[in-house]
Order: C-alpha cells, then structure tokens, then sequence
C-alpha cells in the first residue's frame, strides 16, 4: 500500500536526528511536527523570524503576531527567541539550519529542486522563501507523491519545471518510496506496495538498490 | 533628532509621488495598516512598495493597488488566495512586479541600511529569478550579485516606542521591520505605546532611535484627524 | 542540537593545530579571558587569530602570541601602548598580520555566518589597504570587494545563557560576540550565569541558540579542572 | 592668539546642530563632549556598539562591560542602545551618523583624509574603525593643528601619507583657523591670532575668503 500524507509525514519524523534544528516549509511538510517524537529536542525555525516555534494555537491562544511562515497562528516553546528577516535569512543562508522539508513539482536525480512554478506562460511568478530554504539547510528534504495525477514522474533526470536551487535535495519522501540522492544516483531505501524493479521501470532515473 | 509624534496622515505626508515605499509586514503580522490607510489618503501616486506580499482582500496594500497609485511592486510573494486586486492589475499590464527570493529581499534592504554596494549570494542561482544577473564562483560554490534597495519612505509597526524613537517588536511581526527601518530616508512607526525615554531597556531595543523619524500612535491619529477636519 | 556545560579546557579542545579561531572582545570588555587561558593550556598551534586587537600586556592573547602558537593575526589594531610581544614578533618576522578595517572585519565575519559569498563595501577605497583588491563603481560611488572570514571556532564572552545556548550579552562587551558567534563551525561562550531553558525572554535573546555549541562558566571550570588534575 | 585644545572642542561643539547623532573619534575629539550644551539633544554614538553614550565614568561608576572606543570607561544616558559591532558598523556605514569628528596627520583641500598611518617603513599598521568613520558619516569635521611640529602645514594640496578615506572631510578646525571643504576649495570661516593673508602665505592650498 502506497503512504498516506500522515504516513509520509511519521517516515520523515522518525528520520530527524534528536536535536536537529529544522524548518518545516508550507504546506504538507508542517505535518511533520505532528510526529516528532516528545523528547526529542527537534527545534524549529520559522522564517518569519523565530525558533522553537510550537504546535499551532488554537481558540484563545491565538496570538495575530506570532504565526508562522504560512501565515498560520502558531505557539512559542521555551527557550524560543525572536529576530528579523535578515537575521533569520542569514541563519538559514548561513547553513545553520540542519534540515528543511519541502514539498516539490520535480525533483532531479542530481538533486535540483523545481517547487515555486510550473512556468505556465500566464502564472504570477511568486517565490517566497522557497529559494533561500533550497540553498541554505544543510540537508533538503523533499516531500511528494512521486507521480503527477496525470501519471508522469516527478523524480526526473532533469527539470522542466524552472529550478528553485541546484544540487541541494538530499533525500525525497514519496508515498511509494524514499530515495537517497548522492553523487547523481537516486538510491532506494525504502518501498511502500511496490517493487524495486516496478519502480525502476516507471522512472527515467537510474536507481540503486539500497 | 527625536522621533517626532504625529498622526497618521502628517506621518505619511512624507512620501512624494514617485517614491520608494518600504511596507512592513509578513501577513498581517507587523503590517502598519493604519499607515496604509493613511497613505491612500494621503493620494502620493506613481509609488514603488517593496513588501513581502502584494496585498490581500481589499483592504491595506490591496487598496493603494487598486486606487492606481502603484506603479511597481517588488516582493517576495504576489500571488495569494485573495490577492485578486494584484492579479488583475498583473494580467491587465497595469502594474510592474519584480519578484525578489525572501532572503535576498531581507538581505537586499539591509545592505541599503549598512551602505552596501552589492553582495554575491547562493540563493537564486541558477533559476529564472537569476537570468541577467552576474555570477561568479567563490571557493568552488556560484553566487549572484544583487544590489540594495533603499527606499524614500518606510512605514512599519513596531510594538513600544520611547520618545526618543527607539523601538521593539512583539514576536513574529518583528520580521521585515527592523531592517526596513535602516533602509529608508524617514521612517514611519506605527506603535502601540509610546513611553518615556529611559523606560526601555538599553539592552533590549531592536531598533535604535537614530533609525526612527516618526512615531505613529493609532488611537490618537483618529482623534486628532476629526479634531482638524 | 543544545548546547553542553563544559570545563573551560575541554571546550577549547574544539581548537587543532593550523585552525582560525575568531576571538570575542573590545579591548576586555567582552574578552573571554578563561578561554584564552585554556587555549594556551590546551596546546594547539599554528593559528590564526581574528580579534579586534593583537594582545596587551602579557596575559590573554598575548600570552598565546608569546607561547608561540600563532602564525597569523587577522585584526583592525595591532598596535598599542602595551602590545610589546605583539610588536616584537612581528618585528621579527615570526608572525603574519592582515589588518582590517573594524568595519570591514564585523561585516566580513557577518558574510561568513550569513553564507554571503562577498560584499562590495565603501571603507577602505583609495588607500593602502584596498591596494590588489578589486573595486567597482556602483551608482557613482567606489566599492571594494571584501571575503567572508570564516572560523573554525569562535571563544567568545556573553553574560547569561539558558541551557539551550541563547544569549545575552551586557552593555558594549556585547561586540564582537554576536557575529563572531554566527561565522565559525564550533562557538564556545564563556558566560557568568546559566539559567533554565524558559528562563531568558525570548524577545531579548541576542544570540540563538543554534549558534552556540559548548558553554563555560568559569567559577565551575576552575573547580572542575581542580578536581580532575 | 591661536586657540588652546579646549578652545578648539568649544568651538566644534558650538557648530553641532541640537540632536545630531555624533561620533567622536580616540584622543582630542573625545573634548567636545564637555562642550555640548545641555539639552542640545546631541546623541554619541561609540563604534563599539552604543547610541547614547554618557560622560567618562569615575570611581564606583566605572564598569568594566561599557567603556567607548578608547576603552575608556563611559556611563549611559536614559535613551541609550546597545548593539553588536556589526550593527554598530552597519550604522555608520550606512550613512546614519550625521558628524564624525577626528583627528588628523593631514588633510587635503579636496577633503581626503590621512589620519592612521605616517608610512613610515618600518610602522605597524593599525587602523582601527578610522576607515569606517571617514566615509561613514554624513559630514566628517577634522580638529588638529594647521602645523606640525616642524612647522609643515597639514592642510595640504594633496596628502603625502597614506589615506585613510577619499574626499571625505568637510570641515576642519585647527588652532588658528577653521575651514569649510566645498568644490576643493578651503574656505576660512575664522581665524585666531593670524590675518587671512599671513594664513594665505603659509599654506599652499588655495583659500577662499568667506
């Protein structure tokens, strides 16, 4: 059985070494938190400015000036701390960061990442922090399901969507497999209701058995 | 000087048609809105805003946008659910839009705020958002110069101000602020509370007063409008 | 990861022969002093020192210059009333300075910490210490190009940390601390008080955590070390 | 009669607008402090890392973790702020400052500054945060005596020791007269115990009358 986004979202949790600071980009990947483990001293920052952000607010917890990247009201752990923009850029430029998780429209087998456009000629270019997060965690991590709804691949040789950063995806979650990116090979270490050879037969990207 | 205390509209009398004006703001986390609402008073037209979004609903930035006072938007993200004021003036060819990678738009205002002339940074590198530009490899990793982006007029919130100008923030809506504050000419912070110089904590301000031009206290920039109308 | 409470020599052990080790301080406010001390102590040679001076007296660095350990001195002002060891070694040939601008070495430290490839900055164009260097004119005015200057571990002074590693410093020994903190690959923090995670406001915190990996309080260091020798 | 060193710091005091942010570099410049008026709401700021910096402390006020950048122990007036070197300098740089003050070994009629180093051979170089300063600040007012001890004039056609900044000075006051840098032309705006003329006939810059 493929995963559910629940599913891919335990997979990637259970892969976060205790103690890891990590940002947890918009969208699917901030379900990560749900199943990081108590204890584990997983930090996370937000890129509009904070560290040890916590689970969301809820009711009358909800605070307008502390959200977090998606805009979502979210709470502050202990030992948090607040700074600006530039500060918080320069923290994750600065490859401070141990972790980022993002979703993807395509991933390359030599780990460029296309998140932020499908290059549809008459799209509002919008980027966010998409870019700057691409570049600066010391490891990326992608989260997706590995084929488009139209059935196409999207862990590819090469992007045809236009890149958000080069190089800098280290590992792709997908609800049928995870695959480790390094010097150009996509490793497979892991299948969900498929088969190694099943998959190598769907995808354009050569594949290592773990 | 001392910050000066005025009201909203007085404040924001300080931007000219054609000027650069700095937004504060990450959602509506820091966003001075009572400024924005001033400025539409206010009628200056022919504006550059660099924010980080380009407005919502249609209230705020979205209602500058759609008064036609807005001839360019740099920004980091334009397209939202309920961006729709943008979208149309977009598709319609009616505004410009540069759209600057968040880390370089952060990292762009400061370097106007510290006198940088450019700086060569990872993000971007190789995608769309870095055709044109320059590169150059240092210690085997590429960069792209990009430049600073100094602005005319900055309209931020801050949380308590003293007299003086010095400012804090409160949490996430600190964000684009502080560095928005050392980018611009005169800058405009609207506040929740003003207090006495000596009140804050040396050790605690975020925004020294030398950055400050104009202190914004909402509550009291209505009062003194209808006083004088 | 959070940071661990260490005796002062087991955190410099973090320091090997031929490594840059970015030392905190304004003259000795801000100086970590018991580090120093255990930098000499601990033994590694061959490195480069980036710190605003170049030692006084015949303490602190200059202890460290005079035991022979280091092959270069990256700072903005070597030369003082009492750097005699200082003067004498590089009179002799036995030591490399680079001297930088105070501004430049802040920013440069910056760039290192905020993964800024390099930055054209207005201080120094025209004179002696820009001479080689690329410069460029930029909307009229002249730029030099600066480097970051990285470090493999950073021995800084801050005032209070909690357990997780957040800072804060106190008054102007705040200096160099906070970015020297953000540009190498290990910061020590020598530190007068620890407190409890929680225990420090999160709008104050100078220093993130994430930046510092091993905390000293002196008082215990000395007692620790007199326990294990 | 030519003008004692507190003369002069009463007369650079006399010439900041109320509520300038002022730097005052090392040594002589640090006098004008006693000259300020009170209530002139001038702010000093010190490069290494404050804005509102008080007088010299004495005795039991004297605190190691706040001294300015002599490091000479100083106290800290209601409004101050306190910041790390790479703010301090971004402040400076930045063009924030509205007046520098420093002292000089020369400067030249189109206001270059030569004040860190004699380019003697065999000197140590050392510049501290006077490169900054010098093209820092808004306006940079030099105090110094017009002559060196060996009667050479150090308002000087071109400097002959090694800059410090570029066309950067705008003021200087001297012992026997002040002078305005505008166009590359030095104009004297006072004069103390020497006729505009004998000063003409001494120096070898072109001086305009104000």
């Amino acid at each position: 059985m493929s995963l559910s986004r629940q599913e891919m979202a335990r997979i990637v949790a259970r892969d976060i070494p205790d103690g890891s600071y990590v940002n947890l980009g918009i969208g699917q990947p901030t379900m990560v938190a749900d199943y990081l483990r108590a204890g584990s001293g997983v930090i996370l920052h937000t890129e509009n400015g904070m560290l040890g952000m916590g689970p969301p607010a809820t009711s009358d917890r909800i605070d307008p000036d502390l959200t977090n990247a998606g805009k979502q009201p979210v709470t502050e752990l202990p030992g948090a701390s607040y700074f600006h923009h530039a500060d918080s850029f320069a923290m994750m430029r600065g490859g401070h960061l141990d972790i980022c998780i993002m979703g993807a429209f395509q991933v390359s087998a030599a780990g460029d990442l296309a998140n932020w456009s499908t290059g549809a000629p008459d799209a509002i270019p919008a980027v966010g922090g998409a870019m700057d997060l691409a570049i600066g965690a010391k490891q990326v991590f992608v989260m997706m399901t590995l084929f488009a709804k139209d059935g196409k691949p999207k862990l590819v040789p090469s992007c045809t969507y236009p890149l958000t950063g080069k190089a800098c995806v280290s590992r792709v979650y997908t609800d049928v497999a995870t695959f480790v990116l390094d010097d150009g090979g996509a490793r497979v270490t892991e299948t969900f209701g498929i088969s190694f050879d099943e998959l190598a037969a769907r995808l354009d990207v050569p594949l290592i058995r773990r | 000087m001392t910050a000066t205390e005025m009201s909203a509209l007085d404040a924001v009398a300080a931007v000219q048609d054609g000027d650069t004006v700095l937004v504060g703001g990450f959602g509506m986390a820091g966003m001075p809105v009572e400024l924005i609402d001033a400025l539409i008073e206010h009628g200056a037209g022919d504006l550059t805003i660099v924010s980080n979004n380009a407005g919502n609903g249609d209230t705020g930035l979205a209602a500058l946008l759609a008064a036609g006072r807005v001839r360019k938007v740099i920004c980091s993200f334009p397209r939202q659910s309920d961006s729709w004021v943008f979208d149309g003036l977009y598709r319609a060819g009616k505004i410009e839009l540069e759209v600057v990678p968040q880390g370089n738009l952060a990292e762009r205002l400061r370097a106007a705020g510290a006198g940088i002339g450019g700086f060569y940074t990872p993000t971007g590198v190789g995608t769309p958002l870095a055709e044109g530009k320059e590169t150059r490899v240092i210690d085997g990793r590429e960069y792209v110069l990009e430049s600073p982006i100094p602005g005319d007029v900055a309209l931020i919130r801050a949380y308590v101000a003293d007299r003086m100008g010095n400012l804090v923030y409160r949490k996430t809506a600190r964000n684009f602020g502080p560095v928005m504050a050392t980018a611009a000419a005169v800058t405009v912070a609207q506040v929740s509370r003003i207090v006495e110089i000596g009140e804050l904590d040396p050790e605690v301000i975020v925004t020294p007063a030398i950055y400050v031009n104009r202190l914004v206290l909402p509550g009291s920039a209505v009062r003194r409008t209808e006083v004088t109308s």
